[in-house]
């Protein structure tokens, strides 16, 4: 018995697969340079929507602070804090307990610059900022410091009741969006440099069709075959 | 009188230090000969100091160093391996002389190449005989293997590129394709490649037992150099080198590394014990006797002299891996003998041989009527080589043949010893005839008026284009060491009691 | 001249694009924005003018050259925030050695101003060297062509 | 600063800044003197990381001070620390060699861009080696590859063919690296980290499909990034065609660090524990890696390009490591290991002895070696050496790998493996011998273009290349640093990854 609705509700893995699989097959059928290329960036993009989906949560928000929250650094502090730690995977997750796992070890693996008082108290770079796959690092690392601020302090139960407070929205994972922001960088540099080689193919051949280019090297190739066979010979 | 320890790394050093002086004196022949010759004489002084140490009970021995661990390149010199390495350091004096007279006598370029790879090659010999472990073995074994290939392909033309490309791939392929995998298959099985008396696999009877066969026939087939049929093709191929080269291979180093590594691996890898008891090299009895009586055949049939004795030592060799096979002491007794004694009988053929070549440009047997009279010294040293190698006393090569019948016979092999009288009859077809045609047919045909010519009018006329010399006895170069290994074919049958006490512990260990 | 208006506009929106441009730079840090879409958006203003003037007249704005400086500079930016953070003693990219005294972590604020800054600079200058390299290959769009 | 403990971060660091400086540098001689300097740089420092390393055990660094599983975490244990020693010694050869071959071979105009394209190559693989982080593997392997398509691409002045071979390298490049980080995202679904340790431990036990797929699109993604057969088409292309110094350079590096991901997947990420692993290796790289041995080696025999005939060699070498993986032991681990390391000794100084020819001749084809012995000798010896290393030749790392690999097949009761072996390094003779004879055996070229009486390579080639020949010869016989070193690596990978 085929399950309509667990089909159905998993559409964005069905848009992946589509998109992933025209994507290929246009890099492999199409003989123009520029359509694999075209063909390339499908397929990629259809990866970032993979990404995209996994990183959403039912009813979750973009990771970004309402304006009620927003008063000041600790507010912040506390949006990405609330926004890392309620993330949770998409439904279909295989194994959706290992990312909550990860909160609930997140107190005993204090990061060493004790980042667990500062996450109250200094935002930490959130999704957009990811830039490089180095970059990815800050998002990343925001990512189980959702334990309300337990250092104490006059600041702290300030700062614990806006962390309280934004900790009830429940907010998409960010973290894909920030792998995925790179993934499009580094697609946006590939497509340059492939266009830029099929333009210098195109000066240097003509064309940039497969099979002509082809039929060009074969051509070149036999008039130096045919020398090459010779010096085969006496070689 | 320096220690035996000392003199074992020393012999496989001063060959390289022969090396970098030869090429040094690469534009004055004199002196750079003179470094080839003396590097001969201190190798064969060492090589003497490690004999003489061995045969006293000592086993000295140097440990270079561990490439892989649990690999070491190490030596250990043995009744065996000192044996063979006294034989190819004395014969590559030898042969050292006679290269000078012949490649002066042929005019041969690239000679200091010549004389490098020489020294190489012998240094590679040396640790193949010194080696203690299947895999210093296996080393020394390759390079001595790369370093004969410029020697082969000397002349550089279609046909000794084609000889060459034959001996690489089918000492490569077998080396590589069979030996390699046997060795690290014994070591997988013994953990160790070490030799060890009365056999390092019996040690480990359990896990070598099933795959017995099978290793023995890898370590056959592998060790290519033996010339086993049928991975013998190199041998004839490589008939294209020059002659010291042909000596070199067939006497002094590369087929005795071959049947010397065979012999070896029986005793020191398997074990004979091991070995007879579980029957596992029967079958290579067979193929020894076959590979003797096949090659013999062939010998028959060709006329072109140096291919003829090619086949003949195709032939010869199978005696030690019958001996080896035959897995009784007396037959591994008998292969031991028969390297030494097959060592001085075919250097003194091939020498023959190229003395011939030195003197009257010929190459086929049925060019040589007559030419008994005007070389006598050459032929009748060729007589008395062949002879040894067909066994009769008092020459150096009925010694092992006796052995082998006893150890044949021993081991209830009973055929062998039909096909052992056999191959001797076929030895003396094919190789008394030489001298016979030499010595007792007149000289007639196409190339008699024209030696005639060369007694009677002008040497050289101007138009032909080599200028030719009266056919005379070949320079003394060529003819000392000659006559210096027909000698050591008489005296070594004396002394191979000697040398079989001296041996002795070789077959007692198996025991 | 037909396409007049396209030129007054663009001369009209060159500057408020690389305003945006700097704002979404400087906002990264705070909310949505960064690096590489400030430097996409800051390349996006000159490749308007080159469309609308012609690139030569770009290039003599901003040439290759400056371009080619630009990356690197931006590179050396992002790793030089790195660098330095090294040699504060911090770890690579340990922004909080730029301030170590501080209470509230203002090293995490000046190191990534720093590497966005670094970013959007080598974005935008790559995004502009592309453009160039295609543009610059075909031959100029004359404005008979409009 | 305390430069020890900033030792993981230098050696990926060091080339990526100065790359971009190299691309301000003047066209001429400053941008290859810098980068020579700034690999010689990177090298030492992954020199000392090793032997940190060898000394201490696994380093750990996190990079902006979040610490694993959060942060990115570069993480190396003797395994990256042989592999990073690999990639910037090589860098260290080819940088210093290739200002004569570059000069030749490429416009001079768009040197600072080639060694600013280097150096960014250089980092990009040492930060792929480096890193701990999966999605971290994938940017730097997308640095290291676009650089590398530049890279190719720059061969197109001396053959339009380079421009066809780069386009091919880039879309299977991109496919390859686009599956991997399908494979990642999987992973990521499936445990919600990044960090590869991390992974390790939330993966255990996992026997589900997300994680069974995420491990088959990471094995076709990195098996296309190092050429697994039959996923190799555009190598040899790529390789033949690519500026002489840059096929050396990436012959013995490129595939190596995907190889290397590979191992790291295999071992750290998924373990032993992982049925699907056990499947995959029996049924997948076993087949496919002696496929490749042969059909691979096969097709470079009848090469009439030197180039090519090396670069389908290195698909067959590449086949041995796999071969080694797919034991699944510790003994083929720390085969394909050894054999990683030792062809890229091997190969490097091949296609440099290569690029030495093309630089007099300007050929790579074998009428262009035919005498060769007579006139650049030096150059053919150092050809003769490090061919005899790939075919296996004791005294040469060629045989190390050899021997371990026989070893492990033995050990593992894959006897037939140990011949396939065997069987494969003698089509190697065919191939290496060929070209050998011609140099040794044959006379110069009477007439035509390659007739033109040449001199031997200068000396800024002869003395990186024949350190490479040098270093073949010396890891041949004394292999404590390359064996010894694969052989602890592989036993803590096993114990990692919980096979025997």
């Amino acid at each position: 018995m085929i399950d309509l609705a667990f089909i159905a509700e998993r559409y964005n893995y069905w848009i992946f697969i589509v998109l992933m699989m025209i994507g290929v097959y246009i890099v492999i059928s199409r003989g123009n340079l520029v359509k694999k290329i075209v063909g390339l960036n499908i397929f990629q993009t259809s990866v970032f929507i993979y990404y995209i989906s996994i990183g959403k949560v039912a009813g979750g928000t973009a990771p970004i602070l309402p304006a009620a929250y927003e008063s000041g650094h600790e507010g912040k502090g506390a949006r990405a804090s609330a926004a890392h730690g309620e993330s949770a995977p998409a439904p279909g997750a295989a194994s959706g307990e290992s990312l909550h796992a990860a909160p609930q070890s997140a107190p005993e693996a204090l990061p060493a610059n004790d980042l667990a008082s500062a996450v109250a108290q200094t935002p930490q770079g959130a999704g957009p900022s990811g830039e490089a796959g180095l970059h990815a690092a800050p998002g990343e690392a925001a990512n189980p410091l959702l334990a309300p601020p337990d250092g104490a302090g006059d600041a702290a139960s300030a700062l614990g009741e806006a962390a309280h407070k934004a900790a009830e929205i429940v907010y998409s994972n960010p973290l894909p969006h920030v792998l995925i922001l790179t993934a499009i960088v580094v697609g946006v540099a590939t497509t340059a440099v492939g266009l830029a080689l099929a333009v210098r193919i195109r000066e240097a051949y003509g064309t940039i069709e497969e099979d002509e280019l082809e039929a060009a090297d074969d051509i070149a190739e036999f008039g130096a075959a045919f020398g090459e066979k010779a010096e085969g010979a006496r070689a | 009188m320096i220690s035996p320890e000392l003199a074992l790394p020393l012999s496989l050093a001063f060959p390289l230090v022969g090396f970098v002086a030869i090429w040094l004196l690469d534009k004055r022949p004199n002196w750079r000969e003179a470094a080839t010759l003396a590097t001969a004489v201190v190798l064969l002084a060492l090589a003497i100091v490690v004999f003489q140490a061995v045969g006293a009970g000592a086993r000295p021995a140097y440990v270079l160093f561990e490439v892989v661990s649990g690999l070491p390149i190490a030596f250990e010199a043995e009744p065996l391996g000192a044996m063979f390495g006294l034989v190819a350091s004395g014969l590559w004096l030898v042969n050292s002389l006679y290269s000078i007279g012949y490649m002066r006598g042929h005019g041969e370029k690239h000679q200091t190449r010549f004389y490098m790879c020489f020294a190489i090659a012998i240094a590679a010999a040396m640790g193949v005989a010194y080696a203690a472990n299947l895999f210093t073995l296996f080393i020394f074994y390759e390079v001595l293997t790369l370093s004969t290939y410029p020697l082969v392909t000397h002349k550089g033309d279609a046909k000794a590129r084609h000889g060459g490309r034959v001996y690489l791939g089918v000492l490569m392929a077998t080396s590589i394709g069979l030996l390699l995998p046997a060795i690290a298959w014994t070591y997988a099985i013994a953990g160790s490649t070490d030799f060890a008396p009365g056999g390092l696999l019996s040690a480990h009877a359990e896990a070598a037992r099933p795959v017995l066969g099978l290793l023995l026939a890898l370590y056959a087939f592998g060790v290519g150099k033996a010339a086993l049929m049928p991975v013998h093709p190199w041998l004839p191929n490589a008939m294209v080198a020059p002659t010291p080269v042909s000596a070199f291979l067939h006497a002094v180093a590369v087929v005795k590394a071959g049947v010397f590594s065979i012999l070896k691996i029986v005793v020191y890898v398997f074990g004979v014990d091991f070995l007879h008891e579980t029957g596992a090299s029967a079958p290579f009895v067979w193929i020894a006797g076959g590979s003797i009586l096949l090659a013999s055949a062939i010998a028959m049939h060709k006329d072109n002299l140096k291919a003829r004795l090619a086949y003949s030592t195709v032939s010869q060799l199978s005696y030690v891996t019958l001996g080896a096979m035959l897995a009784v002491s007396a037959g591994v007794m008998g292969g031991a003998l028969q390297i030494a004694a097959h060592a001085l009988g075919k250097m003194t053929l091939f020498m023959c041989a190229g003395a011939i070549m030195v003197a009257a440009h010929k190459e086929k047997v049925s060019e040589l009527r007559g030419l008994g009279r005007t070389m006598p010294i050459t032929f009748v040293c060729f007589f008395i080589g062949a002879v040894s190698i067909v066994g009769v006393p008092p020459l150096a090569g009925s010694w092992p043949k006796f052995f082998l019948m006893l150890g044949a016979a021993d081991a209830g092999q009973i055929a062998m010893i039909g096909v052992l009288m056999l191959s001797s009859l076929l030895n003396v077809v094919y190789l008394l005839s030489i001298p016979a045609v030499a010595f007792l047919k007149p000289a007639k045909g196409a190339d008699a008026p024209l030696e005639k010519e060369w007694y009677a009018g002008p040497l050289y006329d101007g138009r032909n284009a080599l200028p030719r010399d009266p056919v005379k006895e070949a320079p003394p170069f060529c003819l000392i060491p000659i006559i210096l290994t027909a000698t050591g074919a008489i005296v070594l049958f004396f002394f191979s009691g000697a040398l079989y006490d001296y041996l002795l512990p070789l077959t007692e260990t198996g025991r | 001249m037909p396409h007049l208006i396209l030129r007054v506009t663009t001369k009209m929106f060159f500057a408020p694009i690389l305003l945006f441009a700097l704002y979404v730079q400087f906002h990264g840090d705070y909310g949505p924005g960064g690096g590489f879409q400030a430097g996409v958006i800051f390349a996006v203003a000159f490749i308007l003018h080159a469309l609308c003037f012609g690139l030569e007249e770009t290039k003599k704005a901003l040439p290759q050259r400056a371009l080619t400086i630009a990356m690197a500079l931006g590179v050396m930016f992002y790793a030089g925030t790195g660098l330095a953070t090294m040699l504060l003693g911090g770890n690579f990219l340990g922004y909080d050695a730029l301030a170590p005294h501080s209470t509230h972590h203002e090293g995490q604020h000046y190191g990534i101003l720093l590497v966005e800054f670094g970013v959007g600079l080598a974005v935008a200058s790559t995004m502009l060297t592309v453009f160039y390299h295609f543009a610059g290959r075909e031959p100029e769009i004359d404005p008979e062509d409009w | 600063m305390n430069l020890m403990a900033q030792l993981p971060v230098l050696p990926v660091v060091i080339p990526f800044v100065a790359g971009a400086l190299a691309l301000l540098l003047p066209k001429g001689r400053a941008p290859w003197a810098w980068a020579t300097f700034v690999s010689w740089l990177s090298f030492l420092a992954s020199a000392l990381l090793l032997r940190e390393v060898a000394a201490t055990g696994p380093v750990s660094y996190h990079l902006g001070d979040w610490p694993p599983p959060w942060g990115i975490e570069y993480r190396i244990d003797l395994a990256n620390a042989i592999v990073l020693a690999l990639v910037s010694g090589i860098a260290a050869a080819v940088a210093p060699f290739a200002y004569e071959s570059v000069r030749a071979e490429i416009d001079e105009r768009q040197s600072p861009y080639f060694y600013a394209a280097f150096l960014i190559c250089v980092s990009g693989l040492l930060g792929v080696t480096a890193t701990g982080d999966a999605f971290n593997i994938f940017v730097f392997l997308e640095i290291s590859s676009l650089s590398t398509y530049a890279l190719v691409a720059m061969g197109g002045r001396q053959d339009r063919r380079a421009l066809t071979a780069a386009f091919t390298y880039l879309v299977m490049g991109t496919l390859g690296a686009t599956f991997f980080v399908i494979g990642v995202g999987l992973l990521y679904h499936a445990t919600g980290t990044l960090n590869l340790a991390d992974l390790h431990l939330k993966l255990a036990g996992q026997h589900n499909r997300v994680v069974e797929a995420g491990f088959a699109f990471i094995l076709v993604g990195i098996g296309l990034k190092l050429a697994m057969f039959p996923m190799h088409l555009w190598l040899p292309n790529a390789y033949a065609y690519a500026p002489s110094a840059v096929s050396a350079f990436l012959a013995a590096t490129a595939t190596k660090v995907a190889v290397y991901v590979l191992v790291r997947f295999f071992y750290s990420v998924f373990g032993l524990d992982f049925a699907f692993l056990g499947d995959a290796l029996t049924y997948v790289l076993l087949p496919l890696g002696v496929a490749g041995m042969f059909v691979a080696s096969l097709i470079a025999v009848f090469q009439h390009d030197v180039k090519r005939m090396l670069a389908y060699s290195s698909v067959g070498q590449i086949g041995y490591m796999l071969l080694g993986l797919s034991f699944g032991t510790r003994e083929g681990l720390a085969a394909a290991l050894i054999h990683l390391v030792n062809h890229g000794l091997m190969k490097g100084a091949l296609f440099l002895a290569v690029a030495c020819v093309v630089y007099r001749l300007g050929d790579h084809r074998c009428a262009a070696f035919s005498g060769l012995a007579r006139r650049m000798p030096v150059t053919t010896w150092a050809f003769v050496l490090s061919g005899l290393s790939l075919i296996g030749v004791p005294g040469t790392v060629g045989f190390v790998s050899k021997w371990y690999l026989l070893e492990a097949s033995f050990a593992a009761g894959h006897a037939w493996a140990a011949f396939m072996i065997v069987a494969s390094s003698l089509i190697a003779v065919l191939y290496v011998g060929r070209v050998v004879e011609l140099m040794l055996l044959r006379e110069p070229p009477e007439q035509g273009p390659l007739s033109e009486p040449v001199k031997e390579a200068p000396l800024s080639m002869l003395i990186p290349m024949w350190a490479l020949v040098a270093a073949n010869l010396y890891f041949g016989l004394r292999t404590e640093f390359t064996a010894g070193f694969a052989e602890q690596a592989a036993a803590a990978l096993m114990t990692v990854s919980g096979g025997r």
